[in-house]
């Protein structure tokens, strides 16, 4: 019998077994939005398959009701963790009106929302690094303990606002966790030509703030690490750099070609170590899951998956003229 | 009703506004103990203390980056980028995110920030003190962007963009700073942006510019009123969006336009002013749209020959006046 | 003379100029092993090595300031830009360096380097993949911009591109790609450098275009010549230094002119074009100066039914044709 | 009498007298500045004062026959030993048509000559760091055993393309020096409002290479550290991060007033520290200078200096109509 770590963490069974539950729910709405691209459905996926663990173990150290999130786009295990349902989801994928994240003008991945405290992101990697360090400091003047989450990939972290924002937070002593989502690729260029350093975390001392790398496969260590990070952040601390080590499963995206860059036995090996196959066996060791509960938490999903996909397919678009909306503050409508 | 200079209404308007407005900060390099080199920012480190008054990094796209996720999250940053020509390493900051925040977030979100940047040449800078980069951001939907000539508009427009729930550019142009002095009413008033203003009424032929060569144009213009030729000058004040109707109404008036900027001729903004008056009011025009601009060349040197040459002047302003109302 | 597509001339000129010159060499994201993410750069990696088909680290402005180095050094680079929206991390490297580097040194250094990147919509690329970006290079002196419209163009124009001794911005419209083919004779051949071309010869109203609005305006010139109008279409081809000259005659042929472009109307390529020809030839003109460009707002949603009311086609090109052949 | 540091670096006497040449003359060159300022008869001066000791122990560790030269503003130091003289430097302080750096187009301190090896330089600080990232690469892809170097100030190393050109070239070992000459302020800004790590040499573990922190007002000690980096990058081990520990002993420029943001007393201690006070000492104590042959030094200085300022005052401007050349290759004048 293995020894209890997530009682030793402080969370109970029921939480583990939600973490559990938003890993799958990601990785099963990430699922579907692969089968309706391949179905000529949706135009385009970009993953979060692989990472589930370290996004949702991460997200699960904050306090929803005061946090903010400036996440990537690989990040549904993290949005969803803050609320974001398997409805909004496939209201993105679909690029329907009622998207929350955009309104259908973004591709999927493009979170925001406000209800969620997620600002909205772009797809020009990174640039998300100083917003994040921006709403940290807006915190602080205003005297507030909320902490910020900003994530990014591995080769990310090689773009100047890396750079800029993470020094400007450690200067400034700021509430942000700068979480690296290092999965060993920047489309197809490997780690080995992205960067030099041992471990992005290598980089925090520039920066004079900890830096920590962890298992990314791992929801609860990555939780630990996150947690303690966030009590440093919020009693004024500074910053912390972690970087979750993991693997991206999947192409880099619906329009990518894996095979031309990395191994079959490679993809093979690290699905071996999928947070989703570890943590479930983690679960059922503890004793707090079993096949038929696993089963029909499953079944619970795929019936979430399929009442969001049914819905979104058949949402209304947004108006051809609605594009000229929204440039900039629209009086009337105040 | 007081006259004071141009850096001395932006100085006044940061000021007011940060005492009407405990979300208003400002941000940038050199800004708090040393003022500002330009000492834009002098007395407000002593007036609202460090924090409001916040010394970065040298780092711009940080500058701006940072600006964007303090007004997400409710703020009102005001962004000093030391001189125009700095403001590059944050294009990427501005273009791709301040212009997008609210359209890709369909309203959800917005990014009222304001970035003032010092411009423009004739004070030995060279090429990187000198630059007009304000043509860059004119053509991203999403932004706005100003550049005042007068004290008076200086102050009501800097106001608004503060107030502005969108992210406003603010270019001042740095031979006005002192060279340029005006009245303002000592009772709060604010201008609108997108708004140009006629600066001198006039029947031969209408000019229109904005910033330093403004200034050139109302001198050129009181000179060429001694040959008998009167010139009507309108200030943009706001280059983007421009305020299309008020072109069309300056260049219908004489039917003769003349625009000018210090930026170098192609691709500056004189080639969308010409464009609206083309396509909007062609057949009222007597002679051909001319715009008089700085040469196309890299920039703006340093040596005193060089920089008189590329510099205008309210000689050569008023020489393509002339030629104008003499066609 | 053999059928080949817009990407394929893209990768013809990289391999050609490769074998030509051992100092020509590509650098991007992507680049290598993969081909490039729109495979413009197949196969050169397995035939020139990982050294001069380098995949570099995710960072624009390096790859840009690189290339800057190693052309200072004497290397002929050619940068990719994975999409031409992510371009603008290293505005500061074009802007400040590459374009400036031979006039701030007297001509004592120079910057030979090529940065290609491919631009524009129409493939569900959303706000961030699919932006028109030219206009923000063609008010800097020092820089060249090049956008082709069809293989052969590409063909001619890349290489001298990479022969030429000054920066040369490469852009390529992405819904070419694989649309749009073309003939290109089995010799070697080069098209220089800021000339235009006239695509189609007519006498009732002239088009000014580039990228795929160019095919979308051959089209509808098509549909119109069926209503007894004939229409002349230019190919501006090069977007900086414009071929003035070449402008003003196709403007002088009809009297009446349409500039189109995908990028946004206000400030796009269309504003410089248009100016040009209000202030050579007004008299000439028998309709205003038209532009049709895509709306003013932030850049391209994804929402298929949002993406086709910002995408031109020839429809829309179409009626503006006819619209100006009829006024 | 104290050890002989020099002769155990390899260095002859007349080597380390060199120095002390260079790095007087820059200091004199460098003052005359000044006064031609503070007269009125040049617009613009910012100084070297108070990095000389830094600048030429670098610069002496390159080889003037194969290496090359990336600076930034501050370096006449580096610029003299590698071969630009006073009249050089006066020519371009009165932006006259003879300044081999720019013809007269750029303030002073905008460095470059391609007979010096010298890369041409701009203002936008830092944009010369990936530039000497890309002579680094090309010289290796031609096998040459060439080596870069590069300075850039403390606040600069904050700016993105630090951290991108760092990367870079930890990624392919390429030969580059990155030399930082940390003088505590970027213009008022002190170096705690500027970075948060211990040196900024901590931030070379990010990029897999070493960094080194020296004493910039020890040249010899700064000759040490880089010529031991030189040889590792010379036979392919890549870049070194060093950071010269140092002071600005002047105001950051002719437009500055440093007296708003630090005290006089602090510049007046630094001042005991100056490197050509120190190195001065030491040449004496180790027996190779004094008194006389000093002052002759100095003598023959200032006439270099005075001969300079006379030339350069009275050398023709570049004409007006110049304003229009050199944007584009010029094809007849090839
Ligand atoms: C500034 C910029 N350049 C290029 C791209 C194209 N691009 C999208 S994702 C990506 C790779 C990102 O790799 P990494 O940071 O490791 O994140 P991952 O996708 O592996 O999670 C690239 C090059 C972009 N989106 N933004
Ligand atoms: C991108 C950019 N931003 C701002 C400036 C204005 N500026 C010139 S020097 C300087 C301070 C530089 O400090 P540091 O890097 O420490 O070098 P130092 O002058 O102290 O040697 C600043 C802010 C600039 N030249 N470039
Ligand atoms: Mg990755
Ligand atoms: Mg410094």
């Amino acid at each position: 019998m293995v020894e209890n770590k997530h009682q030793a963490l402080g969370l109970t069974d029921k939480q583990v077994l939600d973490m559990y539950y938003y890993m799958a729910l990601a990785r099963k709405v990430d699922e579907r939005m692969w089968l309706l691209n391949r179905a000529g459905k949706i135009p385009f996926v970009i993953s979060c398959q692989g990472q589930e663990g370290a996004q949702v173990g991460a997200a699960f150290a904050f306090d929803k009701t005061k946090d903010w999130l400036c996440p990537y786009y690989r990040d549904m295990g993290v949005v969803a963790t803050f609320g974001m349902t398997a409805r909004d989801l496939m209201l993105s994928a679909f690029a329907k009106a009622e998207d929350p994240n955009s309104g259908g003008r973004q591709m999927p991945g493009h979170f925001g929302g406000k209800k969620y405290r997620i600002l909205s992101g772009s797809s020009p990697v990174t640039t998300q690094v100083p917003h994040a360090v921006g709403m940290a400091l807006a915190g602080k003047m205003e005297g507030k303990d909320s902490v910020v989450y900003v994530s990014f990939g591995d080769g990310s972290s090689n773009q100047g606002d890396f750079h800029e924002g993470a020094n400007f937070a450690g200067v400034h002593k700021l509430p942000v966790i700068f979480f690296c989502e290092n999965n060993k690729y920047a489309i197809s260029v490997p780690l080995s030509k992205q960067v030099a350093c041992g471990s992005i975390a290598d980089r925090a001392i520039g920066y004079g703030f900890p830096g920590i790398s962890v298992d990314g496969n791992d929801p609860l260590e990555v939780y630990r690490v996150v947690k303690e990070a966030i009590e440093r952040a919020r009693k004024g601390a500074g910053p912390t750099l972690i970087e979750a080590v993991t693997y991206r499963l999947v192409p880099h995206s619906s329009d990518d070609d894996d095979r031309s860059y990395r191994s079959r036995e490679e993809v093979e090996q690290a699905r071996k170590k999928d947070s989703l196959v570890l943590f479930s066996a983690y679960l059922k060791e503890v004793g707090i899951l079993d096949e038929d509960s696993e089963k029909s938490l499953f079944e619970q999903i795929q019936e979430e998956v399929d009442e969001a996909t049914e819905y979104a397919e058949h949402a209304p678009y947004p108006t051809p003229e609605s594009t000229q909306t929204k440039v900039y503050e629209e009086k009337e409508s105040l | 009703m007081p006259v004071i200079s141009y850096i001395e209404a932006v100085t006044t308007a940061l000021k007011e506004e940060m005492q009407r407005d405990k979300r208003v900060f400002v941000l940038g390099e050199d800004v708090g103990v040393r003022g500002g080199v330009f000492r834009a920012t002098a007395g407000l480190y002593e007036e609202f203390g460090e924090q409001r008054v916040m010394d970065t990094p040298l780092a711009e796209s940080a500058i701006v980056g940072v600006a964007i996720g303090a007004a997400a999250y409710g703020m009102r940053p005001i962004a000093e980028i030391q001189f125009a020509d700095f403001i590059m390493p944050a294009v990427n900051q501005i273009l791709s995110e301040a212009a997008k925040m609210r359209y890709r977030s369909n309203g959800d979100w917005n990014c009222p920030i304001v970035i003032r940047a010092p411009y423009g040449g004739g004070v030995h800078g060279a090429l990187y003190h000198s630059q007009s980069v304000e043509a860059l951001f004119c053509s991203t939907p999403g932004l706005k962007v100003v550049a005042p000539s007068t004290p008076y508009d200086v102050l009501g427009l800097l106001k608004s963009a503060i107030r502005d729930e969108d992210p406003v550019l603010f270019f001042e142009h740095k031979r006005c700073y002192r060279l340029i002095k005006g009245e303002v009413p000592n009772k709060e008033y604010t201008i609108p942006i997108g708004k140009a203003d006629v600066k001198r009424v006039g029947d031969d032929i209408t000019v229109i510019s904005y910033g330093i060569t403004l200034h050139f144009a109302l001198q050129a213009a009181e000179k060429l009123a001694q040959d008998g030729y009167s010139a009507h000058v309108l200030d943009l004040r706001t280059l983007y969006p421009l305020d299309k109707e008020a072109i069309v109404e300056a260049a219908r008036k004489t039917g003769k336009v003349l625009i000018i900027h210090e930026d170098n001729k192609t691709g500056g903004l004189g080639a969308e002013v010409s464009a609206i008056i083309a396509e909007e009011c062609l057949f009222e025009l007597d002679a051909p749209i001319k715009r008089l601009g700085g040469p196309d060349v890299p920039a703006m040197p340093y040596s005193p020959p060089m920089e008189k040459f590329f510099m205008l002047n309210p000689d050569k302003v008023y020489a393509a006046m002339k030629e104008l109302a003499e066609f």
